[in-house]
């Protein structure tokens, strides 16, 4: 009989660890909890870095190219951190159609990133989504979990610099 | 719990608020929420404060007409939508003209007529509480019949005869491929097996498509309840809805329905006092459409990667771990509860001879009144764009519409009136899909369109198999060659052979139907594909 | 019996002649070759213009530069049936595997860094490089592919003569990609 | 995944392939018989021992009766199953679907260990392909050198999985998987670090062994020098299952 695998200790003080620990609990510590984990340890730390993806796979038993091979195939998934602020411009085809391009061009103008990028600073980072499911207000983005419709570049650009 | 012991319950919730006499439901559905709906439902609250026990305000789901949003609902209580007084564009300071109107009055300068075709010339099945009901309230739910269907399965019907009905109603899956259900559900029925799964797709991820959102925004319990009824058809006890992670309000929702439902004994260990158990768990999704395909899905479920693998085994023997499978769709789902209430014979009656009952689409694109519709399976194109759309905005003409997202292709102007559904789109070279409807206007560059959709399958490739991962990214560039002027004959002729082959020899469903929009554009809109060329 | 020969042109483009030596090996068959072909303009021959119709054309190398696209052209323009020699030519090879850098640091490379005297960049009647290198039926329709490298001379011996017969060669059934 | 488990009660079928009478045990996929009869039917992804990926494509079929196209390592046999292998649609398919896969990467034979030993480059004459018809995607790279024994070009791969499941399925360490989606997708070792400094690479070299290309190679091999041996598979796999 195979004795099971101790889990790991916590990487650190840090109480967000809780939280993953508790996701991790409730599946019992099986491996097919593994996205459910990497979803709340980035809701917890808002990006996946090595020290959560080699204690998530020490802790689910799981490879660790697996769990890199996951982490890198679901988009949600960032394995760098973000700036204090995120856009996600829609690009879905109701978007698309209503000129989405129109608004990422715009961003690069204004900012000089480019999707996936963040602002030197830190202070933004502009992101892509396929279908946000607010086709009725395309073009639409989503600042900060907030959802903004019919927009023009300038209306964007406007809400972008009002952010601190 | 017998059928009389749920009715006793329903008339004791409604009899809970029989002194309240006029509703106002602010919509609270995604579309809403971002024009501002929340302001809205505070002002009107407080200003209703207990409404004299007569009158309350509530947060409701989708209406359906997202472009007029926020909407706001006067009405008697118990009356539907089409009875109601509507108002669009409602801002917080219109409140107290708003309140004003409930015993009063309506206020002319808000109101959204309801006999317009968009409301007059739904059929709302799938719908039918959306926008009437309280989403988080498993007491509205209840009042309106919900849970009927399942306490009338568990506790009058057999398996069988679950089974039976299903078969009967001819319904086929919404999720796009049109497999009947009934099928479906007696392959895994009698496959053997201790264990058996329920899987709920809600990996909504045709971009342009937001029909799984609103119900499961609006009318969760039923999704539910189709699924347990699924459970007790099939065998199985264990059920997963798999939501796309970019639907937060979705998965917020479902959890609560699932929480109450749990609650009151409608899920769990021995739903309904009956003998049946029934657990329901939801998995996130995290960003892939390809986990759309079912085989992927539930790879996503294990915990992997999500790429498909080669069928058969399909699902329906060997599924999630390994373990006989059902996968539906949210609408699927949505549409047992009233096959089981009114009986398969009812459903078949609707609709056309093989495509039955109601189809929800989203409208969007260029087009006047998008959002939400549901109509009878055979409504013509023409009718849904023209009448229920409103036509196409700033006096433009009508293009194309493309249905089926990425798997689909677009249909001219000359098949508008065309009835929809499963085989009609088919023979025109596109599909149902899940029911996403992009309308364009004379201003659509029809190469764009097709780049656009072979771009959105290549990045979403899952690499798995050579001819979607290597032949997307070819198509892909060729039609950017052709858009940019710069193709030639032969470019032409080498995108349609990888099409063949793309089609022919990808592994799953992504790849199989990824050239389907460069088909539909060579078919339809040749002479504007081939102006681009070099030397034409 | 045809009585007027088969009039043949050669070229190498940015390939490093193998392909044309390989052409050579197949020693004395050339004897038997020449009763049936005549070698209009090639670098093994002293011609400096190119006919204005040739029968058969057969490019070694890949298109790297502006001169060699232009070559290229002319040869599609003048042959009736063009032949692409060798992987330079069919796939762009070695001479492609500067498509993975930036053309400043390939110059970098070549002309600084392992440069010990006067390292300098040649600006005075080198032709302009192009990004990127591509293989011959990257810019001009081919008609037949021998790849190698460089390709046996059977295998060329082969092509050539089920040409001279009238047939349609099938050079995978000799030769392949990095023979 | 698992290898199928044995049927308790094993039956033979007759089928025909390629207008040929053929008997076989209903366990065995389409690709099992064609390799038992020694009929040729391409394959990049399928290999004896391993499990079933069905990711290159090129063993696609024909099955009398049926419009689309099955892939023979991962469809059983049946019954009067009537297969074709060699119709001209499948050769003109298995053509475009090898050039897909020169054009996705660097595949330099000239200058490669594995020339002369490579069964992308067999195929290809195999099946004619003498030339790619779609442009080459010029997309870099890495090569890994890391490890004290072998080397890792990512530019030869194509993204077969053998490395992956070999070295999951038979040495059980799981230090190979896959990373990104689509053409990004790479086969990565542990966090997608160098080879060298895997930690659980036990260097037994099984994932070099089944490469079918150049990617996967010995350290110090010249052009055409790098010969892969697979002959240990079915046996490791057979005593693998035994267990």
């Amino acid at each position: 009989m195979q004795q099971p695998q101790p889990k790991p200790p916590s990487p650190s003080e840090d109480k967000r660890w809780k939280l993953v620990n508790a996701t991790m609990r409730r599946h019992g510590y099986a491996a097919h909890a593994l996205i459910e984990t990497l979803h709340s340890v980035q809701e917890a730390f808002g990006f996946l870095d090595e020290i959560a993806l080699r204690f998530v796979a020490e802790s689910l038993d799981v490879p660790l190219s697996k769990v890199y091979g996951v982490a890198t195939f679901y988009h949600i998934f960032m394995l760098k951190p973000k700036g204090r602020h995120t856009c996600v411009v829609c690009t879905g085809t109701a978007c698309y159609i209503k000129g989405a391009d129109a608004l990422l061009a715009g961003i690069h103008t204004r900012y000089d990133i480019n999707t996936g990028d963040t602002t030197a600073d830190a202070r933004l980072s502009v992101l892509t989504a396929r279908c946000v499911g607010a086709c009725g207000l395309a073009p639409a983005v989503v600042v900060d979990g907030d959802v903004f419709g019919k927009l023009t570049t300038d209306s964007l650009i406007t809400k972008l610099e009002a952010l601190d | 719990m017998h059928p009389e012991d749920l009715a006793e319950k329903a008339a004791q919730f409604r009899a809970e608020e029989a002194a309240i006499k006029r509703e106002v439901r602010v919509c609270m559905a995604a579309s809403c929420q971002s024009s501002g709906a929340q302001p809205v439902l505070t002002a009107l609250t407080e200003i209703c404060g207990d409404g004299k026990g007569m009158c309350h305000v509530k947060g409701v789901g989708c209406m359906g007409l997202c472009s007029a949003g926020p909407l706001v609902a006067v009405a008697d209580k118990d009356c539907d939508l089409a009875d109601s007084v509507l108002y669009r564009d409602v801002t917080p300071a219109d409140a107290p003209d708003i309140m004003q109107s409930v015993c009063g009055a309506p206020v002319e300068r808000l109101r959204c007529s309801t006999e317009q075709p968009f409301f007059a010339r739904q059929q709302r099945i799938v719908l039918e509480n959306c926008g009437l009901i309280d989403p988080d309230s498993f007491k509205d739910y209840v009042a309106v019949g919900g849970y009927s269907a399942l306490v009338k399965a568990l506790s009058e019907m057999t398996s069988t005869e679950v089974l039976r009905e299903v078969t009967t109603s001819g319904l086929r899956g919404r999720g796009g491929g049109g497999y009947p259900t009934g099928l479906k559900w007696s392959t895994v029925a009698k496959t053997p097996g201790a264990q058996k799964y329920v899987i709920c797709n809600a990996d909504e991820g045709d971009p342009g498509a937001f029909m799984d959102r609103a119900v499961l925004e609006s009318d969760p319990h039923r999704i539910l309840e189709g699924m347990m009824i699924a459970g007790y058809a099939i065998g199985a006890n264990k059920g997963y809805v798999y939501v796309r992670a970019e639907y937060p309000l979705a998965v917020e929702r479902l959890q609560t329905a699932i929480r109450k439902a749990k609650g009151a004994g409608f899920l769990g260990h021995r739903v309904a006092d009956t003998q049946f158990s029934f657990e329901v768990e939801i998995r996130l999704g995290a960003g892939a459409f390809v986990c759309g395909e079912e085989t992927a899905l539930m790879a996503s479920i294990e915990g992997l990667r999500g790429q498909p693998r080669p069928r058969p085994p399909y699902p329906a023997e060997a599924g999630l771990w390994g373990c006989p499978t059902l996968i539906n769709n949210v609408e699927t789902f949505a549409n047992i509860a009233p096959i089981i209430r009114n009986g398969g014979a009812w459903f078949a009656g609707i609709g056309t001879e093989k495509s039955k009952g109601t189809k929800v689409f989203a409208l969007a694109g260029k087009i006047n009144n998008t959002g939400l519709i549901e109509v009878p399976m055979g409504t013509s194109l023409r009718d849904i764009i023209e009448q229920i759309g409103g036509g196409i905005p700033d006096g433009r003409a009508f293009k194309a519409v493309q249905t089926g997202g990425p798997s689909g292709g677009c249909i001219p102007a000359a098949h508008l009136d065309i009835g929809v559904d499963y085989d009609s789109l088919k023979t025109l070279g596109t599909m149902m899909g899940s029911g996403g409807m992009i309308v364009m206007d004379d201003s659509a560059c029809m190469v764009d369109v097709a780049r656009y959709f072979m771009e959105f399958c290549m990045t979403e490739s899952c690499g798995k198999c050579i001819p979607c991962r290597a032949g997307t990214q070819q198509m892909h560039g060729l039609l950017d060659t052709i858009a940019k002027g710069e193709g030639t004959r032969a470019d032409l002729a080498l995108l349609a052979h990888l099409c063949e082959v793309v089609q022919a020899t990808s592994l799953c469903g992504l790849g199989q139907s990824a050239p389907n929009p460069v088909l539909s554009t060579l078919r339809y809109f040749r002479e504007e594909v081939e102006a681009k060329l070099v030397g034409e | 019996m045809n009585t007027k020969k088969i009039t043949v042109a050669t070229a190498w483009l940015d390939g490093c002649s193998g392909c044309h030596m390989s052409f050579l090996d197949m020693d004395q068959r050339l004897v038997e070759l020449a009763q049936w072909i005549d070698i209009v303009y090639s670098p093994l021959v002293d011609t400096k213009e190119l006919p204005k119709t040739v029968d058969v054309g057969i490019l070694e190398g890949s298109i790297s530069s502006e001169d060699d696209l232009k070559k290229a052209r002319e040869f599609r323009q003048h042959c009736k049936l063009l032949i692409s020699l060798g992987d330079c030519a069919v796939t762009g090879n070695v001479p492609a595997l500067r498509n993975q850098f930036k053309l400043a640091d390939v110059f970098n490379r070549a002309y600084h860094e392992n440069v010990t005297l006067q390292p300098q960049i040649p600006t005075c009647d080198v032709p302009t490089l192009r990004v990127p290198v591509k293989p011959i039926h990257g810019e001009v329709a081919v008609d037949v592919f021998i790849p190698g490298c460089p390709p046996p001379a059977d295998a060329i011996w082969y092509v050539l003569s089920e040409l001279i017969a009238g047939r349609m060669p099938n050079s995978s059934a000799v030769t392949r990609f990095g023979a | 995944m698992a290898q199928p488990a044995p049927l308790s009660t094993v039956r033979v079928v007759t089928l025909t392939i390629d207008d040929r009478d053929f008997s076989a045990r209903e366990d065995e996929t389409i690709i099992e018989v064609c390799r038992e009869n020694n009929i040729p039917i391409p394959s990049l992804c399928h290999l004896d021992g391993l499990s079933i990926w069905g990711g290159c494509r090129l063993c696609m079929v024909e099955l009398e009766g049926q419009t689309r196209l099955f892939a023979a390592c991962s469809t059983r046999v049946t019954e009067g199953m009537r297969i074709q292998t060699q119709s001209e649609r499948l050769r003109s398919y298995r053509h475009t679907i090898l050039e897909l896969l020169f054009a996705e990467r660097h595949h330099v034979c000239a200058v490669c260990v594995s020339n002369g030993h490579c069964e992308l480059q067999w195929l290809a004459q195999k099946c004619g392909v003498d030339h790619v018809r779609v442009p080459y995607r010029q997309a870099a790279y890495p090569v890994d050198s890391s490890h004290e024994m072998f080397r890792i070009d990512h530019n030869r791969c194509i993204l077969c999985t053998r490395c992956v499941r070999v070295c999951d399925e038979i040495e059980g360490a799981h230090t190979w998987d896959i990373m990104g989606r689509g053409t990004d997708c790479r086969v990565i070792s542990d966090l997608a670090q160098p080879w060298g400094d895997s930690t659980n690479c036990t260097s037994c070299g099984k994932c070099v062994q089944v490469c079918p290309t150049g990617a996967l190679v010995k350290q110090g091999t010249s052009v055409g020098e790098m010969v892969k041996d697979q002959h240990f598979l079915p046996i490791l796999a057979r005593r693998r299952h035994a267990q």
